[in-house]
């Protein structure tokens, strides 16, 4: 029997023992604000007048509570109890010199918006879930056609619902397969050359064979002769094109390699 | 006009979703969009006021035939389905991911005052809420919003269909107001002091 | 009575298989077998006399709702105005061509791992591939491009507008930690629960 427990590691008791009082933490209160909100309304205060030194004192003895049960306390609650306490001390300090412009704010403004935003939006969420919730309240057709209604209009061109994300999507997934050393190394010239493969390609395969002057035409800028050029040599190194020149410093005529 | 308003009643009832006026009209080019909603209307009325068990509904920016909600008990009864079961935790993130979208995960934790990344990931899960981007501060946080299936899950015809939406704005600027004067009190009471 | 009558269009309409009456009856235990029979008799005639676009029929010894057959051309046009998706194996054909065009088929089956034959005629067909010509090496193999409406699908300017390989690390990296993030969560949500 004692053997089971062998291999028996303490460490992990102890997360697990964590994560146990994690959760029990979560079914008391969802956060600082949580806690606040029910010792606000425990003692039936006001909302807009927040008796900070009283709130602040309850909600320490629920923090010594919560660990004298010993249930490990998320920094959430200790960050909002620097705040009470922060807060208390600004209540206590003589009011500002009268002298002073510009209006001092209420220590506790930020903490009642804070409250009041939290409290509205744990009505809406209770609102949300009882409003008619599909598959619970209600439901859809859930049969299928008869096969001949599904099938559609042949004659009609199919629409593509997709967004470069899904592209991205699937070329990680292809990608992640690969041995690292094997990554496809894609660059933007590498794909700006592949535009002009593209251009190149399509001019062969209309008039079948062409010069280096007409692929450049009256573009003659210097990073498109570049770009030409090398895009020629991928063709040929392809073995997608072949290149003639007549003389030297003739004219050289490109050809597709395989008609 | 008879005929029409009997294909699009097969039409709605055969989408797999909530079906736009918009592509009903892709199959009626010849019809005008204002008839076509007429139609749409005059149908929806008819099953309301039949008081079956089907009603025709908008959802999510389409229409769609759907079980009456009251009803549910009964249907789930013979489906015995898993319904979209959310938690508390899950449903309040919902809530203000929903109301205040597009929003980032360190907004929505200043509001519910607990980390949300557990809820956060669930709802990603259950396609209720989707990365609409990443906001251009550093860090670039990933920033999200509600998806369709949000809507059609909720019975909603879109967004500003949420209960209370108008109210909520007009509840931020009440306390907004109070905020202004509760500064003022403050400055009497230093006055009287 | 007119309840039931409405509970049992609900069921039979929420139903994934043809609803049978036994089924109906389980249910409902009170309610006599006969009753239940009349009932749905009693629907099967309105939606007949109603001449919409759904009726009620007996199929496979159940009861099911089914648009109304004569209505069946319409219907199948609105299926083929419906946006398709891509499968997985098409799209990962696609993103090795456009990343890696020009290309040949054998190119594309070694990162794959994969014959891609399937996909790479499905991406032809749709216009998103095409043969750019063919390489001078035994075999004469052809070689695959993308095409102009393959930019347009996914909204490129041209293919210089694709993430480059530098973006897409950055992007996986973020994702990664994102899901990092999230499973620590998950872990502790899970507990919770």
């Amino acid at each position: 029997m004692l053997s089971r427990y062998d291999d028996f590691d303490p460490d992990q008791s102890m997360d697990n023992e964590q994560n146990l009082s994690y959760a029990i933490k979560l079914d008391i209160f969802e956060g600082p604000l949580d806690l606040l909100l029910y010792l606000i309304k425990k003692n039936e205060i006001d909302i807009y007048n927040i008796p900070v030194a009283l709130i602040t004192e309850q909600y320490l003895q629920y923090l010594k509570m919560i660990k004298a049960l010993n249930l490990d306390l998320a920094g959430e609650y200790l960050v909002m109890a620097s705040t009470l306490i922060h807060i208390k001390s600004r209540m206590l300090l003589p009011p500002p010199d009268e002298t002073e412009e510009g209006e001092e704010e209420d220590p506790r403004a930020e903490l009642v918006r804070q409250l009041l935003e939290h409290k509205t939006f744990k009505e809406i969420a209770s609102e949300l879930g009882n409003r008619p919730l599909l598959e619970r309240d209600v439901f859809v057709r859930a049969a299928s056609l008869p096969e001949e209604m599904e099938q559609p209009m042949p004659e009609s061109e199919e629409l593509i619902e997709v967004s470069v994300f899904d592209l991205i999507e699937a070329f990680h997934r292809v990608v992640s397969q690969l041995d690292k050393k094997e990554l496809l190394e894609i660059d933007l010239e590498k794909l700006s050359l592949t535009d002009i493969i593209n251009d190149i390609m399509d001019q062969l395969a209309a008039m079948k064979s062409l010069t280096f002057e007409d692929l450049l035409k009256e573009k003659k800028d210097r990073r498109r002769i570049i770009y030409i050029f090398l895009a020629l040599l991928e063709l040929v190194k392809l073995r997608m094109i072949k290149a003639y020149q007549t003389s030297v410093f003739g004219v050289i005529r490109i050809f597709p390699a395989v008609e | 006009m008879e005929k029409i308003k009997a294909i699009i009643e097969a039409l709605i009832f055969a989408s797999d979703t909530p079906l736009a006026p918009e592509k009903i009209r892709a199959v009626f080019p010849d019809v005008e969009k204002k008839e076509i909603q007429e139609i749409i209307d005059q149908l929806v009325s008819e099953y309301h006021e039949r008081q079956g068990g089907i009603l025709l509904q908008e959802v999510a920016g389409g229409f769609q035939f759907r079980t009456n909600a009251e009803l549910g008990k009964w249907v789930k009864k013979l489906k015995s389905t898993k319904p979209h079961n959310l938690s508390p935790q899950a449903m309040e993130t919902l809530a203000i991911i929903a109301y205040r979208q597009p929003i980032v995960k360190s907004e929505i934790e200043s509001i519910r005052g607990v980390d949300v990344g557990g809820p956060l990931k669930n709802l990603l899960e259950k396609k209720l809420v989707r990365i609409v981007g990443r906001k251009d501060v550093p860090g670039k946080p990933i920033i999200y919003g509600t998806t369709k299936k949000f809507l059609e899950v909720f019975n909603l015809k879109n967004i500003m269909d949420l209960p209370n939406m108008r109210e909520l704005k007009e509840l931020n600027q009440q306390q907004e107001l109070l905020m202004q004067d509760m500064d003022e009190e403050k400055i009497q009471e230093d006055v009287a002091e």
